[in-house]
């Protein structure tokens, strides 16, 4: 029986101590006729080694591709080292750490990764992690509402820019409290400031902020924030965390800074994974930490006066308020979490800049080579971090097949995602692309474009 | 010693560090960031000790025994967790394109499958990425069936008592007014209030069956009817489907919708706090209504081909509740372990975890100890209330569970369900051993002999562990959530 | 600077306290011309990722062949938990248990491990491990050597189908002590017992027997033994632990049993990984302990009477004893041993025997299969344990290398190591090959065979 | 507890059990198995939690400051064990043909050349498994030289008495009589003495450089002189390589045979135990006894391919060492670090271990401990001798050990080399940080205060650890190295 240690003697004893006559006794409480017959949809089970035979077979089919999608997930160099250690044991198989005192590595690791999210976003509290960028950015909605005290407002003003996923995701979790989320037009990819202008004197709880946006463009957002700020609304920056090794911090947006940060924590080493576990981040100005929605980690003594860890300001929680807590969240993304803090130790800030900065030039290069091939359009005067868009001669989707049977993902074809734009590509290069992948791409690219001619 | 304090200006894991490229930045100087951010500066064996060694002070599945009441703390096969980190699974990117990911989408594809057939329920979707997002969607469908109908003036979720917090959290969240339904001295619900309290501005009701009074809910076919007839929807909270699996499906029991905690009953690790995966499954009456993006299935030219469906071929769907394909690696995991158990193997899940529930019970009441529903069957769980200790020594569940640290054991779930006073919720798992359950109510029989003889000892609890009882009034009085920086040395 | 932690200030707080100028400063007690220059002939350093990229790339060269050869390391399915254990840092980062007190977790696992091998060969003491099943094999012949107190002769009868790496290791590091090794003939791939008797009443320290042998055939091992024990030599048995589980423990062979029993680790849960690390293991009757070369775990009590483990019997090592050590072995194979340990705790005897009976079964499936192609002959009549020899109608290499374009990798070409055996092919199947498997082998096979034609 | 005190009749890890095969066994009922063997009957999880709990008990450099001398217990980098892990590698058999095996080969092709350039030497194999058969390997081969020259009267290798075991052991292997030269009080080799006892007997000396006492022996290029003058070789002991790696080659000292230790000079993890390497390099004389097999490199078709040379392309090999080659995944792990260090690193190797052995002598000296060797640098290691300590408070260098534990260090060395009394080989590694350094030392001050004021605290450690210490004379008198099955209790 796999994973099931009871031995005929063993399940004897037990009947006979709790006093029954068989395994199936034990359920009698519940009606008979509801008791289940056969799973017949249900194959039999397998082996270790049959499942992970099946599995590799599996795992292979998708195999072997140069990947040059962004969209939210990135493939940056994940250090041996981070899930090595990350799926020992002790971390991988710990529940939430309830019992303080048994769950001190778990607790301080989290310290560590709040007080690291902090340093990043330029802000004061961090909590220990949400689901994902979108849900991430969902609660930030809703923080902003419960918490701008200049604002009775349950509307706010999104930037036509965010990533169309996040959009979905975050109408469809605050929908049911009458929440309207407002779309800003756009302008050339970046918010265009003059429709935002028409925006001014009415009542916004908050307007989000994507840094880069969904295009790679970067939008003005010390601009942004002073506006949204004159107007009593709450900014919320939606960024890349590890942008955020070149660009400004959100608490250095504008004269006063964002309010909140949140954003999609996959690029500190986790792996693309097909889009999960990632993490959400969110870090607040220190005023708004009794809206934080989740976990939060503090530091205290312990009652001979030696430093600890526990959660803390849990009369925010499901567990304690109930109906009246600031979310429902309650297992959050820990694992992903203790691989990030691991990442950032590893990398530090300088190596993140580094990071960072190989990505950008990476990206600066092939949309510098791509501009040169015929039929390609690429806008190089508009400034990005590591992803651009190409517009190409003929459908991307067409592109992105041919390109896959060469084994290149070449980017997302953006018509998926925004209708009218069947020609475009967004393409995102970063540090683990060397020159010679640059060349391939380009090579590849011509010829697949040439083809068809 | 934080990772902050060992520190040296300068310092890191250079081989970490990517090959230099040259270029010219495109960035324009005003967004660039003025102060660098205080990240450690440490070497990489630094960083792998550091991390080791705090590793090193957490209880875990696999170091110890952790009957954690509510949480299902099986074994987490490590096969599972080998095939979801094939490099073709960890390299996909959840954007790619369908034909580069057809491996993947028919994991995806037979999970649902498997899901619903244990489910007894018409249609999975996978999204949710824990329990609380999964009763999320489950409760948003709720209100896109009503609304659907046009039935606005539904308003209101009951919730018994002993309901889990996320339940009345998630109804909030949800736009719904919460109503809390009494729940008996035998751990049922208390049918008659329900009656009285269903009506038109019925939703629906939300359910742990069992519950988390560790006891099956006897009158759910009544229930069922009951909401049912007052035009209310049953949604089930799968925490406990541990106990059934394989005995009972909640479709069978009446349920129009349901969540999966993957992370307990489909032995996905749970990391310290997460991630875990919560999929809901839905009656067909729900079925156009599920969070996208779901798997679908086609044959072309005799061949199954699977795709993603999305808004275009769900559009009542109740959206979308991350950017990309929830935890997809968690349903790897649980894909992997349902392999495993394979068909014969889903039934034995709910019989040997109730079997390990009942013999703890009997032994803990052999003991003495006092069970909060002695004339019931355990389920997977059972609650121990320490009201009689408390009263005779003056040591209350709180100070049982702290000492059972210091035995090598991880406490069970202390102080929930809140209508039971002094409680230890106790849940064993099917993966446990015969001889891990003795040694657990050995030490507990121990710990009451000490409680008897020197109640300090207990009080004072842990002594064995990195650190003594914490100050947790300190910790929200003084919140120390983002070291300083400022020179102040820990200890820890 | 990688894996270096020294910052600039740290190097000069460092060198002043020392009272020198530069870290060169150090070195002055090497002659000025004996010390380097550049080393050109090394490349610049690599990053991990980059080092990675190229690592995969030359991984992926030789990755996705089916392989059916044997001869000596098997392809068993190596469970998931056992690496993820044996590579935690405690196990993998300690040095050599010579501190007891903090070395207790690899202790008790090795006190384990001896007891394990002990229960699978039948015999009294286990060593902690020797380098491989070669090495270990030339270490049980010296061993026999000294232990043999009815013989004072240096040479051992060595069967002829012991595997022909293996005689030349044992002969490479035998040889400086004026041992002899005489090599028995083979009939029909076993020991031809009509030679062997033309040996009786010679004097002979020992007599190794294999089994299986070489061709995956069974040796009558009993017959063997008492014949030797009969002539005052001792026996010594190479075996391939798994058969174990099926095949007559070493202890239990003829009368008497086998005096020591040694072989190749690695069918316990190590990876093929191109011959190693495996590990050789080395058991024996008691009266022989004290000719054991290596670490023997042994356990006793701490001050406090609590039990513990330690290294004991060190008399034995070089360490201790150094010219007159038992062998000069000091560094082991430790961390396979660990994995070894953990694969025999999953498996059990049960699962053991039923990996090798799977193995026994596929292997007698495939040679019935082979043996109805035509022009391929297989010895049908005699027992094989999960290898075995087909002769094909032409050479192996040619059939490799055919069937290898096609993925599947059949067998060892014998005449790379027996000459006049280029046509014979040594064809292993374990459990990890399906029935699919199996009918895709016949059917390239045969393929193959008629595309010459 | 025992794995074998965890289990139950029947129980098992059942999902490591591959599907039945169904067929007729061939085997002969004579040649079957008659008592089955006592393996452990446990879970998966038993297993998983037993193993995870043993690992706990150890100390290692992932958990610990671990400057134990002669063993370079530097970090190990997880990306080296990542490279060697990568599934093309695992799956390779050692006897696939060498079509298949391209990428296999090139590594271990530019292993030889990087092992070539780093010390001066004209060849190299990989073979051998450890530090103990690369010097095995290399003796044979100086007797292969001499005996090709019917010089059969050099019976005698040479050994300073500092000498680590493994070289008198040996020699003796080699079928040589082993004569110890004394080292001088400096220590650096008596060279005077060594003139007097060379000789036509002499096949060679072997040598570490720097000695195992902590120093570089300078009068080297006297002793290659005088050695090579009566016609004997020069071995070259690589267990200190670290010390000079990039700074001196010992193939530039007049070494003509020598092995490194790849599992402390090139980071691969020691296994606490093992697995190890030690190939050999040799000068142009020895180059036609290298043990084989061997990579070579050809060009075909203007593309480089690579092939196993074997006994047909080195007829007067020593011959193999192995069943194929070696510790493969061991030299992989040596190659990726290379590959990670390259040029520049190389040298740096050398450069700080030095630089941190000679800081923590000049802090211990400091704080009043006794070097051995007070007028000399330190290499990358260097010795304590705590006969100062042993006479005024009676506390020797073993309960300095001991205690050491106590403080989260592991010990160095003890009482090794033997002409040091009471000595502690300390070699705390290039890649520790000062930090570790300081704080090393600041326990050793501590120890002495307790030494000082309360011997029987230091004498009676380690007080922290899993057990205290233990009676090795009864595990030797009552030997217990099986387990018996009668039904004893460990409480382990
Ligand atoms: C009964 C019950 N319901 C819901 C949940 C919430 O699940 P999750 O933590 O996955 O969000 C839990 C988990 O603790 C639970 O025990
Ligand atoms: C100086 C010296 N020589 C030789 C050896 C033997 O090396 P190995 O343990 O790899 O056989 C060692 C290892 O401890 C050593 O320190």
């Amino acid at each position: 029986m796999p994973f099931i240690p009871h031995t005929e003697h063993d399940i004897a004893r037990m009947l006979q101590t709790i006093g029954v006559g068989s395994v199936n006794e034990l359920f009698d409480e519940i009606p008979v006729h509801l008791r289940s017959r056969d799973l017949d949809g249900i194959q039999p089970g397998l082996s270790e080694m049959a499942m992970l035979r099946l599995m590799s077979e599996r795992a292979a089919q998708d195999d072997g591709y140069a990947c040059y999608i962004g969209a939210g997930a990135y493939e940056h160099h994940v250090p041996a080292a981070v899930w090595d250690i990350a799926t020992r044991g002790e971390f991988m198989t710990a529940y939430t750490p309830y019992q303080a005192e048994a769950s001190q590595g778990t607790l301080q690791l989290v310290y560590e990764f709040q007080t690291m999210m902090c340093q990043l976003t330029g802000l004061d509290v961090s909590n220990a992690s949400m689901y994902d960028g979108a849900s991430a950015l969902s609660e930030a909605v809703l923080m902003a509402i419960r918490g701008n005290r200049k604002s009775k407002s349950k509307k706010v003003l999104v930037a036509g820019s965010l990533h169309p996923n996040y959009l979905q995701a975050v109408q469809s979790i605050v929908v049911h409290q009458q929440i309207t989320l407002e779309v800003l037009p756009l302008q050339g990819d970046v918010l265009d400031m003059a429709a935002l202008e028409q925006q001014a004197g009415q009542d916004y709880a908050a307007l989000v902020v994507p840094q880069p946006n969904f295009f790679g463009r970067l939008e003005d957002v010390h601009t942004l924030t002073d506006w949204a700020h004159a107007q009593g609304m709450l900014v919320i920056a939606c960024v890349n965390p590890m942008a955020l090794a070149l660009l400004s911090a959100p608490g250095e947006w504008g004269q006063n800074g964002a309010d909140i940060a949140t954003g999609e924590g996959q690029p500190f080493g986790l792996p693309l994974a097909s889009g999960g576990p990632y993490f959400g981040f969110l870090t607040c100005k220190e005023a708004l930490v009794r809206q934080m929605p989740g976990r939060i980690i503090g530091r205290t003594v312990d009652l001979e006066g030696k430093p600890g860890f526990t959660l803390t300001l849990q009369a925010r929680e499901q567990h304690i308020r109930r109906s009246k807590a600031t979310s429902n969240i309650c297992t959050n993304q820990g694992l992903a979490v203790t691989a990030a803090t691991i990442y950032l130790s590893l990398l530090g800030f300088s190596g993140l800049h580094q990071v960072a900065q190989s990505s950008h030039l990476g990206a600066q290069a092939l949309r510098q080579r791509l501009s040169q091939l015929e039929g390609l359009r690429v806008d190089l005067d508009q400034p990005v971090f590591h992803e651009f868009v190409v517009r190409l001669p003929k459908s991307a989707q067409a592109v992105v097949a041919a390109m896959a049977a060469q084994g290149i993902l070449p980017g997302l074809a953006l018509g998926e995602f925004l209708p009218g734009r069947d020609n475009e590509l967004l393409v995102c290069v970063t540090e683990t692309k060397t020159e010679q992948d640059l060349e391939r791409y380009v090579a590849v690219m011509q010829s697949v474009l040439t083809e068809g001619q | 010693m934080l990772i902050f304090e060992q520190g040296s200006q300068g310092r890191g894991a250079s081989a970490q560090r990517p090959e230099a490229r040259h270029g010219e930045s495109g960035l324009p100087a005003n967004l660039l960031r003025k102060t660098p951010a205080k990240l450690p500066e440490v070497s990489e064996l630094q960083v792998v000790r550091h991390f080791t060694n705090l590793s090193r002070k957490n209880f875990s599945i696999d170091t110890h025994f952790y009957p954690l009441g509510s949480c299902t703390m099986k074994y987490n096969p490590r096969g599972a967790h080998r095939a979801a980190s094939l490099p073709g699974f960890l390299k996909r990117h959840p954007l790619a394109p369908e034909a580069q990911s057809q491996g993947f989408l028919a994991c995806l594809y037979d999970l649902q499958e498997i899901l619903k057939e244990v489910t007894g329920m018409a249609g999975v979707s996978l999204c949710p990425m824990a329990g609380a997002q999964g009763e999320f969607a489950g409760v948003a469908m709720i209100r896109a069936y009503h609304d659907a109908r046009q039935d606005y003036a539904r308003n209101e979720i009951l919730v018994p008592e002993a309901a889990h917090g996320t339940n009345p959290a998630t109804a909030v969240m949800c736009g719904y007014k919460v109503r809390e339904i009494p729940v008996r001295g035998d751990g049922d619900v208390d049918l008659e209030a329900l009656k009285l309290a269903v009506g038109p501005q019925t939703a629906g009701i939300m359910m742990t069956n069992p519950s988390t009074c560790g006891v099956f809910e006897r009158q759910i076919e009544q229930i069922a009817k009951t909401v049912h007839e007052a035009g209310g929807l049953l949604y089930y909270d799968g925490a406990n489907l541990n106990a059934i699996l394989g005995k009972v499906r909640p479709g069978d029991m009446g349920f129009d919708v349901l969540h999966m905690n993957l992370h307990k009953t489909f032995a996905t690790p749970h990391g310290g706090g997460g991630p875990g995966s919560g999929p809901v499954a839905v009656g067909p009456r729900l079925q156009a209504y599920l969070p996208t993006p779901i798997v679908g299935r086609e044959e072309r030219d005799g061949k199954a081909v699977y795709r993603w469906l999305g808004m275009d071929d769900l559009p009542q769907s109740m959206g979308r509740l991350s950017a990309f394909m929830g935890n997809a690696g968690i349903l790897l995991r649980a894909y992997a372990y349902a392999l495993l158990l394979g068909k014969e193997g889903m039934h034995r899940v709910g019989e040997f975890s109730t079997l390990n529930a009942n013999y703890m019970a009997a032994l803990l009441k052999q003991a003495g100890f006092t069970l909060a529903y002695p004339q019931r069957r355990a389920t997977h769980e059972f609650i121990l209330t320490m009201s009689p200790e408390l009263k005779k020594f003056g040591v209350n569940a709180m100070d049982f569970a702290k000492r059972l640290l210091d035995y090598g054991y991880h406490a069970p779930t202390t102080y929930f369900p809140l209508l039971v006073p002094e409680c230890l919720l106790i849940e064993p798992t099917e993966t446990e051993s015969i001889d891990e359950l003795e040694g657990f109510v050995k030490a507990m029989a121990q710990i009451r002999a000490e409680a008897e003889n020197s109640p300090e000892l207990v009080k004072g609890a842990p002594l064995t562990q990195p650190v003594r009882r914490l100050d947790d009034v300190r910790a929200a009085r003084e919140l120390d959530v983002n070291y300083s920086f400022s020179g102040r040395v820990a200890e820890a």
